[in-house]
Parts: structure tokens; C-alpha cells; sequence
């Protein structure tokens, strides 16, 4: 396998970000995402970045389009988006699984999503496996390997002081190619990935939801949520956004926006109905989405156990919890 | 820390039992050695579950929103920060104070989850940072009380040492501390969902029709936000620190409340929000006395 | 599959993929009807005079005006160079729409959403159970089954409204379709009122009063009606594969990404908004 | 941003004028810039006047608003305490902005940017007075970027 020392990464980033505009797991502000990489910065490879790497294929607010309106004409303008290749270091399993959703819902039924279509296909990723799982990682449980990422370019392996680098895809030989002067070949072995903290077992969680839609756990568990929005913007599958306008005077921009079904404006009609009006609804929806309908209409789970939720969550609603729960109800 | 678990369990088991109360909120452990979660009891064989350890942070008070219509009563476990949003809600009218049954626990500080989260189980895990600031840890009501009194000498004036040197900053520094702090804001709307002075039926936030705030995040949305917060829950901010405890990218948001605090007690005269039911807010009121800067 | 490229949609659709789906086409008003006091429909074509999209019968257009927003709505006909949507003014875009004039450039995207069976419709007699503005996406279907009038069999409307002036579509209603041939119209108001001579009862009532013989039957309108002329029509004896209705939900999108339309793992602007009753039995009761 | 954007951003920054929102109350201040304008006593024309009720109209949001939007100063006055045509709105404007003014200078708004005042229907000279004032102070200051919503 081709190493590093990672006493040396930095080398081989610099040697990256001559060709790709490099993003990084760093520290910064008091949390932790994925941003420029620079000499500076402060990368962080012994856990997950507490802030999912979504908002690299979809931004939090993402300009769409501008009009410009005088009287009763109206002008479109396409905006178009930053060139330039990404590369996209140190992305953990869960989050390339996360990715593998997205394209699911983006890409597939009929419809394809341009935006996020523009920044997928501008992006090299350079997945890192997980040597010691985080307190809140239970990524296996939900059918993700933290040691060989799906849809990867280069799969990099955390090999204590060194990191192992293995290209899957044609874009990741490249990456290889630009950067193999500077590593060394050895014979390494993967090492085996720690204990989970959180014992999970979500076997057949999907198929038990199918009839328990009434079911009185909804109730239960969606007691103590507050309905504030941290988890599904944590989550590296929650998708759904909001499209709405700025307007300044003639000049419109039009853009969308993260969303969260968790608030009740979210499904709120202009006529004043609300097929979802309190806490119960919403919180059913999401643990169904995430465990029911997805499955159902994608064939996968929109979860990975990345843990980010219980990591966040006010009052510790914990869905590892919830799925026991979806388990042990009659 | 006195164990109470016994105690409370027996407490909520009688109250329901009795049928003097409907429902039982209090804290249940959660996954971790240092989580609990709220819980809500309504069979007194589910009290088992409740529990009384350092990790009992979260504030339940807000909670009573949700049993405003309940035809019965509700029994609710309260530390001093608890006691004080029970007392902003009955104040706000949005409490029936009839309908509580309030069984106080002296709190001896919660430990901070974040920080055990990060050093491990092992790990001396130093208080909150709320409960550092705790200057009520008994509860300042209550109907039943367990266990004993700490009685512990606390500053008599919130500790603002923090707001005081971000003052003596220039405006372009203050600005840039405090910009880039929202610049992380995700609009999660967290803090404002665990306030308990946070009570309006629907929030200006979420009324995005009318056009206040836009969806749309970016800094001086995130700001427009903060400051509009800030300025709605003053004078009645109990300094229970919640929102700062549950935001999900660290903002300092506490350094927006205690400014208010502190420049509410000097400027019309010490307030403690929460301590009673029947005075009027500071900003709900006014005195001819007030400081004149406006001439 | 979808034929026309890779896309993996379940059906076949003549969207653009080099277009990005979006971002509406530049289209403008080129007429409005006033129906009733807070219903207009307005008659919608591109810039240059082209129809923005050939929708189905059935299926749903996004249409917005600039500095207001967009939102999602039926379209209740076609034309040569147009499409026309029944908008009632409830909420802040169509109380904008209201106040606009013809001439108007608006922005418009679709179609989106599976529309009317029309394959299953063919050669049956159709009954169209309508209320108020719950007309909208029938009369498309309605419309259809009269530009190509010898591939269906009979067709009967029934409709009802609050008042003589909640009626939508009163030219449809009065005048044109009646001189279809093999078409019968049934109207009625929920109240007596000066000037009408026709039937006074709720729509569910009137159904159940004409007992039609069962037979494949669309049903829209408010939520209230559908409740109660539901059962009436399965005590009839109609059977559920045959009762087509259309489900609303709140969109953004309208194709599928967004999220927020979903009832179970369907979503609204893409697997329906048209719905047979024996399908909504399978689905959560969420809308 | 385009090269012509640039030019003309720059070019704005060049003719810039300062730009104030005065939230006037009807009854005192409103009246008292009436006065002004019939007694012909001149102050710059970089005020829009917007009329409320009663200086406690104005909440919070309304100052942050219009700084979001792109105004380089808010200035809020209403009756002198003691002449509210509804008793008492100027005393809870008094305290509301108190607090809000130190929340703003706390932030980094320069304090200049947003002032209170009390102005009668008879003050025309202090209407001028504050206008002209409070204009040169922000012209001093040059344009407010802060809690601008300028992305779009």
C-alpha cells in the first residue's frame, strides 16, 4: 500500500491544492467542518467533524437564479456556479454513504437536480477510515463500513502514524498520480476498526415500521423534542429545502434553502391546513422518513449512524433509542 | 452528591397513585453515563426510570407549554433554574400555577456532557458552565421539597466580567467577534426552542410571510436574529443558560443575555427575572425616574 | 422505464435535460376569467407565444410572479398556445396574482405529477363529482374527455359550490357542456337563494340523491366533502380501484427533491397528485 | 462581482451620501418636521421620514431591519416624557432603547448610527438642529457596512 507519515499530510495537500481547491476536516470557531485547506489550518483526523460535509453539494443557502422585474416584464439570469475542480479530504464512511443518498434523492425519479449535479461532478473525494468509532458512531448498524467507504475516489486508512492510500475510481488514480513522488510503498495491513460504545441493532427495523404508523411509541417519543431544527441540520442526509426570494427593488434573487421538517411552517398550506400540526406528526416523520420511507422508495436506510443528532440534540432524543424502541414495540 | 432517586421515584409514584397528578416530568438516564433525557411519567410503575445524578441538566419548565389545556394536574421535578421558568410562565400568564405541583430538588451543580463527551469517562468532568454561573441552585418556589437545602453562599450580582472586557473593545472588534460567531449560526433555532422565556404562540421568526426574517442564512440575517432574540427575552431571561448550552456550534450566546441583564440592573434597578409571579417585567413597565438620555 | 433517456423515472416524460428543472421558463398572462369573487383562472403562454409545457390532464405547472414566489397549481386546460391554471386567492402570491393584469410575465415550470389515468378512463363512462374550487384539476380530465369525445363513454358532472356566485367554470357549467353529446351537468348551492331554480342540497347528498349506476368517478373539492361523499359512493356499491381523487400538499420543488409533500414514502408531486381510493387506503392518513 | 460592478460600486462609495431612517411619531415629532419645513429652516435631505403612531411603535426589529436593508442611521423620536398622546408609549420607548442602544454600541454599531430624541410639535429649530447633527456625524463615519444584507 502507497503511505504517508501523516507528519508529512501537509505535504501532499500542498501538492493538491496546486490542482484541486482542496477542503479539509478542521477545527475552527469553537466547532468543526470541512474548509479551504491552508497551511494554517487546524485538520483534525482522530474524529468526525461535528458539521457533515453536505454543504459542499448543498449549501445552506444556494443562489439558484436572478430576475429582474420592471412592471410587468420579467428577465431571467442564470447564475452560474464557481469552476474548478474540489477535492474533498478525510471524509469518513457515514458521510460517503450520506453522499450515496443524495445522489438517490438529486439524481434518480425522473429528475435531476442541476445544482447539485454542477458540484458533485466537480468534486474528488479522499475517504479516511475510522480507527477508534466516536461515543456517538454507529455506523455499522446501519450497514456502513467505517473502514471502506461507498462511492469514493481514493480510499486513505488511518494506520496510527502513517495513513495508507488506495485509489478506487479513474478520478482517484489521478489524485494518486499528482501525489506519488511523495509516498512510499509498503506492505500494510488494514487494522481493524475499535468497539462501538452504541449497541445498535437495526435488523429488520424498516419492515417493523410498515405498520406502525398509529403506532402509540409516536407519542412517546416525541414528548421531550422541541421541535428546534439542530438534528436535521447536522444530519448528512437530511435534504429538504426551501425555495425562496430576495428581493431588492427590480432585482430578485432566487434561492433555496436548508429546511427542517421539524418546524411547523414546513408543511403549513397557504389555505391555512396542516397535515402535520404538532410535535407528534413531525417527529414521526422524521424517524419514518429516515427508517420507512426511504428504505421504501430508495432502497437504503437515510441514516448512517453517523451519531451527529445525539451528539446535538437539546434533550438527548437519541435514535438509536428510538429504533429499540420501534424494536421492542408490539 | 445526595442520592434522591429513591426518594423522587417514591415522590412522582405517590403523586400518581394518588391521582394528584396526571403526569410526572423529570429526568431519565440516557444512552451515555453522562446524559439524561426529560421524561414524562403517567403510570406509577414507569417511575422506576427516573432518576437524580449529576447530568440532570436539562431545565423542564418549558415543557409545561405543552400541558397548558392537560384537565388535571402536573408534577414536575424543579432545580432553581427550573423553579425560576416556572415562575416567568406563571408571570407570562401562560401557567396556571394551581395546575403544578412543584417538587423542588437542591441542585448541586450539573456536570458539563460536551466536556465528558470530549475527555472520556474517566475523566474529572468539571460543572457546566450555566451551573458555574448558578446563582439560585434551591429552587425559589416549590410545593414539596426533597432532600436538604444547600443554602450555599452565592454572588448576590450576576457575574458580567466577560460582558465588562468585551466593552472595552472597539466597535469594529466587537463587531468581528460577534459576526463571527453567527457567521456559524445554522438557524437551528435550538436556543430559542429550549427558552422558557421563549413563549409566544407563534414566533416572528417563523412568520416568514410577513417577510422579518428571511430564510436565508447568511451573517446579518443570523445577526438580525440574535439581536431580535436577545432584545425579546429581555428582562426575562432567567440566566438558566440553556441556550447556550444546547447550541449545536458553540455560539456565546449568554454574552447577548447577561449584556441585557447587566445593563437592565443598572439602568432600572437590580432584577432577577423568574423570582416571582406578579411584578411587571422591566420592559413591560416603566418609571418616571428612568434615566433621560434622549433629550 | 422512461424511454427518452436514462433518467430512471417510472414513466415516460418530455422534460429537457439539459434544462435545469428548476428554473422556470419565461412565460406571461395572456388572459384572466374572473370565476367567482376570489377565483380567477388565468391563461398562461411563453414569451412567444408557445404552450410552456403540454401538460397531462390532471397534472400540476409551478407558476410564480418575480418578487412574490411560487407555488404549485392544477392545470385546468390546455390550448393550442397556452395552459390555464383556477387560482383562488388565500395565501400571499395568489392574493398578488389577483391584483395582475394581462400582459403580465410570470414564471412557469412543469408538468409535473402522474395525471389522470387516462388509459384506465378509456372507453368507460366517467362520473366527475366536483366542489368549489376542487373543480380545477377535474375540468382538465373533463376537457380532455371532450376534445377527444368519441374514446370515452358517457360523462356526468355534479357539482356544487356555497352560492350561485361561488360557482367556478359557470360558462362550462351552463353552456358549453350541456351541448356535449352524452354529457349530463348536475349543479347545486348548498343554500336557497333568490334566482336559482336548481338544486339546493350538499354535494355528498346529491350524489347519493342521483345514485348513479357505479362507474369510474373522479372527486375533488374541499377535504369536508370528500369525507362524506366517500362513503356514499362505496355504499353505492362503486368500487375503490374505480375512485380517483387528487391529494394537495405544500411544494417547493415540484419534482421530487424537496421533501416536504410526502405522505409515506410517495410524494405528491411526483406519484401523484392523483390518487385512486384503493391507493390512498395504503397510504399513512397524513394530508 | 463583474469589473463594471466594481467601477460602479466604487463610484457610489464616491458620490455617497449619507442615508438616515427617522421613525417619527405622529403626534410630536411628525408634526414638529412640518413646523420645520413651514418655517423654512434648512437641514440636509438625508433623512426619509418614516410616520408611526407613537415612538412605541418601534420595536427592536424595525432598526435592525433597516440596517439590513442598507440605511447608514436610525434615529427614533417621539413626545418628551410626560406629552405622549397615549400617556405613557414614550416611557416604554424610553426604556426599550436604552437597553437597545447599548446592545447595539455592545455589538460594534458605532453609537452615532442610532440615536433617540425627543422632539415636539413647537421643536422645529431641534428637529433642524438634530437632522444636521446627526448627519455630519455619520457623514464623519462614512457608509455603515455593518449588519448589512448585502450578498445578493
Amino acid at each position: 500500500m502507497l503511505v504517508v507519515l501523516k507528519a508529512k499530510l501537509k505535504d501532499i495537500l500542498n501538492t493538491l491544492a496546486e490542482e484541486y481547491k482542496v477542503l479539509v476536516p478542521a477545527k475552527i470557531e469553537d466547532t468543526s467542518k470541512f474548509i479551504s485547506y491552508k497551511d494554517n489550518v487546524d485538520i483534525i483526523l482522530d474524529e468526525n467533524v461535528k458539521l457533515s460535509p453536505k454543504d459542499v453539494f448543498f449549501p445552506q443557502t444556494e443562489k439558484m437564479y436572478k430576475m429582474k422585474t420592471v412592471k410587468t416584464s420579467m428577465e431571467l439570469e442564470n447564475i452560474t456556479d464557481e469552476a474548478g475542480k474540489k477535492l474533498l479530504f478525510g471524509v469518513r464512511s457515514c458521510d460517503m454513504k450520506s453522499l450515496d443518498c443524495f445522489d438517490q434523492v438529486f439524481l434518480t425519479k425522473g429528475y435531476i437536480d442541476e445544482f447539485y449535479k454542477n458540484k458533485r461532478d466537480s468534486v474528488v473525494t479522499i475517504a479516511l477510515s475510522c480507527s477508534q468509532p466516536m461515543q456517538t458512531c454507529f455506523c455499522s448498524a446501519m450497514g456502513v463500513d467505517s473502514q471502506k467507504a461507498v462511492g469514493a475516489d481514493v480510499q486513505a486508512y488511518d494506520l496510527g502514524d502513517k495513513i495508507g492510500l488506495e485509489a478506487i475510481s479513474d478520478e482517484g488514480s489521478k489524485v494518486i498520480e499528482l501525489i506519488k513522488g511523495q509516498l512510499t510503498e509498503e506492505g500494510a495491513e488494514v487494522p481493524q476498526p475499535g468497539e462501538f460504545y452504541l449497541k445498535v441493532d437495526a435488523d429488520g427495523v424498516s419492515e417493523k415500521l410498515n405498520g406502525m404508523f398509529e403506532s402509540p411509541i409516536w407519542d412517546d417519543v416525541s414528548k421531550k423534542c422541541l421541535n428546534c431544527g439542530a438534528c436535521t441540520y447536522v444530519c448528512p442526509t437530511c435534504h429538504c429545502f426551501d425555495i425562496s426570494q430576495e428581493v431588492r427593488g427590480e432585482n430578485v434573487t432566487k434561492y433555496r434553502c436548508w429546511d427542517s421538517c421539524m418546524f411547523g411552517e414546513y408543511t403549513q398550506m397557504a389555505g391555512g391546513h396542516n397535515p402535520r400540526p404538532t410535535k407528534k406528526e413531525r417527529v414521526r416523520n422524521r424517524f419514518m422518513h429516515k427508517l420507512n420511507y426511504f428504505p421504501d422508495r430508495y432502497n437504503m436506510l437515510l441514516c448512517t449512524g453517523c451519531g451527529r443528532c445525539i451528539n446535538v440534540c437539546p434533550v438527548n432524543l437519541d435514535i438509536t433509542s428510538v429504533i429499540k424502541q420501534i424494536k421492542e414495540a408490539e | 452528591m445526595v442520592d434522591l432517586t429513591l426518594e423522587i421515584r417514591k415522590t412522582a409514584k405517590e403523586l400518581l397513585e394518588k391521582g394528584e397528578a396526571k403526569v410526572v416530568l423529570g429526568w431519565e438516564k440516557g444512552n451515555f453515563p453522562y446524559s439524561t433525557t426529560p421524561v414524562f411519567i403517567d403510570k406509577p410503575e414507569d417511575t422506576e426510570r427516573l432518576i437524580w445524578d449529576e447530568y440532570c441538566i436539562n431545565n423542564l419548565a418549558l415543557y409545561m407549554l405543552d400541558y397548558k389545556h392537560l384537565d388535571g394536574k402536573v408534577g414536575i421535578f424543579v432545580k432553581g433554574c427550573d423553579s425560576r421558568g416556572i415562575n416567568r410562565l406563571v408571570q407570562d400568564k401562560q401557567l396556571d400555577r394551581e395546575k403544578v405541583i412543584l417538587i423542588g430538588l437542591s441542585c448541586p451543580g450539573m456536570k458539563d456532557e460536551k466536556k465528558a463527551k470530549e475527555l472520556g469517562p474517566n475523566a474529572d468532568i468539571p460543572m457546566a458552565q450555566k451551573c458555574q454561573d448558578c446563582r439560585y441552585p434551591d429552587p425559589v418556589v416549590y410545593d414539596v421539597f426533597l432532600g436538604e437545602k444547600q443554602n450555599k453562599k452565592v454572588p448576590e450580582k450576576i457575574d458580567t466580567s466577560d460582558v465588562e472586557e468585551m466593552e472595552t473593545k472597539s466597535p469594529d472588534e466587537k463587531y468581528r467577534f460577534f459576526t463571527t460567531n453567527y457567521e456559524k449560526c445554522l438557524r437551528c433555532y435550538a436556543c430559542r426552542n429550549v427558552c422558557p422565556a421563549c413563549n409566544c404562540k407563534e414566533c416572528i421568526f417563523d412568520q416568514t410571510a410577513t417577510g422579518w426574517l428571511a430564510k436565508a442564512n447568511n451573517v446579518s440575517n443570523n445577526m438580525f436574529f440574535a439581536l431580535t432574540r436577545a432584545m425579546h427575552v429581555g428582562g426575562r431571561c432567567i440566566e438558566c443558560g440553556e441556550c447556550e448550552r444546547v447550541c449545536s456550534v458553540n455560539i456565546p450566546i449568554m454574552l447577548l443575555n447577561k449584556k441585557i441583564i447587566k445593563d437592565i440592573n443598572f439602568l432600572f434597578g437590580d432584577y432577577d427575572a423568574g423570582l416571582e409571579t406578579e411584578e411587571r417585567l422591566p420592559l413591560g413597565g416603566y418609571d418616571y425616574t428612568d434615566p433621560e438620555e434622549f433629550m | 422505464m422512461c424511454e427518452n433517456c436514462s433518467c430512471g423515472n417510472d414513466h415516460n416524460h418530455d422534460h429537457d435535460h439539459d434544462q435545469n428543472v428548476l428554473i422556470p421558463q419565461r412565460g406571461k398572462i395572456i388572459n384572466i376569467v374572473e370565476e367567482t369573487s376570489d377565483t380567477k383562472t388565468f391563461s398562461i403562454s411563453t414569451i412567444d407565444d408557445k404552450k410552456p409545457f403540454d401538460p397531462q390532464p390532471g397534472q400540476l405547472g409551478m407558476l410564480s410572479l418575480g418578487n412574490v414566489g411560487e407555488a404549485i397549481f392544477s392545470v385546468t386546460n390546455k390550448g393550442e398556445n397556452h395552459i390555464e391554471m383556477a387560482i383562488k386567492a388565500v395565501g400571499e402570491l395568489t392574493n398578488a396574482l389577483h391584483e395582475v393584469e394581462v400582459g403580465q410575465e410570470v414564471g412557469i415550470r412543469g408538468a409535473y405529477g402522474n395525471g389522470f389515468p387516462l388509459d384506465f378512463c378509456k372507453g368507460k363512462d366517467l362520473l366527475f363529482i366536483g366542489g368549489g374550487i376542487g373543480l380545477a384539476p377535474v375540468r382538465s380530465l373533463i376537457m380532455h374527455c371532450i376534445r377527444n369525445r368519441d374514446d370515452y363513454g358517457k360523462l356526468t358532472v355534479i357539482y356544487g359550490a356555497r352560492s350561485k356566485a361561488d360557482l367556478c367554470f359557470k360558462e362550462d357549467l351552463f353552456e358549453n357542456w350541456p351541448k356535449v353529446p352524452n354529457m349530463d351537468v348536475f349543479v347545486t348551492i348548498d343554500r336557497e337563494e333568490e334566482g336559482w331554480d336548481g338544486h339546493v342540497g350538499f354535494v355528498p347528498s346529491y350524489v347519493e340523491e342521483l345514485a348513479l349506476k357505479p362507474q369510474v368517478t373522479v372527486v375533488c373539492g374541499p377535504p369536508i366533502m370528500i369525507k362524506f361523499t366517500l362513503p356514499g359512493l362505496q355504499k353505492m356499491g362503486y368500487a375503490d380501484t374505480d375512485i380517483i381523487t387528487t391529494l394537495e400538499m405544500r411544494m417547493k420543488c415540484g419534482v421530487g427533491k424537496c421533501g416536504r409533500c410526502n405522505i409515506g414514502s410517495k410524494y405528491v408531486c411526483l406519484d401523484g397528485p392523483v390518487f385512486t381510493l384503493a391507493e390512498m387506503k395504503d397510504l399513512p392518513q397524513e394530508y | 462581482m463583474s469589473v463594471n460592478e466594481v467601477q460602479q460600486n466604487k463610484e457610489v462609495e464616491q458620490n455617497w451620501e449619507p442615508k438616515i431612517l427617522v421613525f417619527a411619531c405622529t403626534w410630536c415629532t411628525y408634526a414638529g418636521a412640518d413646523l420645520t419645513g413651514l418655517s423654512r429652516l434648512q437641514y440636509p435631505p438625508n433623512i426619509r421620514i418614516l410616520k408611526v403612531p407613537c415612538s412605541g411603535r418601534v420595536n427592536p426589529q424595525f432598526v435592525i431591519k433597516a440596517f439590513q436593508k442598507g440605511v447608514d442611521g436610525v434615529l427614533v423620536a417621539g413626545c418628551h416624557p410626560g406629552d405622549c398622546h397615549y400617556t405613557s408609549g414614550n416611557y416604554f420607548t424610553r426604556r426599550r432603547f436604552l437597553l437597545m442602544r447599548r446592545l447595539m454600541e455592545y455589538i460594534g454599531m458605532e453609537p452615532q448610527r442610532f440615536q433617540n430624541r425627543w422632539i415636539s410639535a413647537a421643536e422645529a429649530p431641534k428637529f433642524q438642529q438634530v437632522i444636521t447633527e446627526m448627519t455630519e456625524e455619520i457623514r464623519t463615519l462614512g457608509p455603515n457596512r455593518k449588519l448589512r444584507d448585502d450578498q445578493w
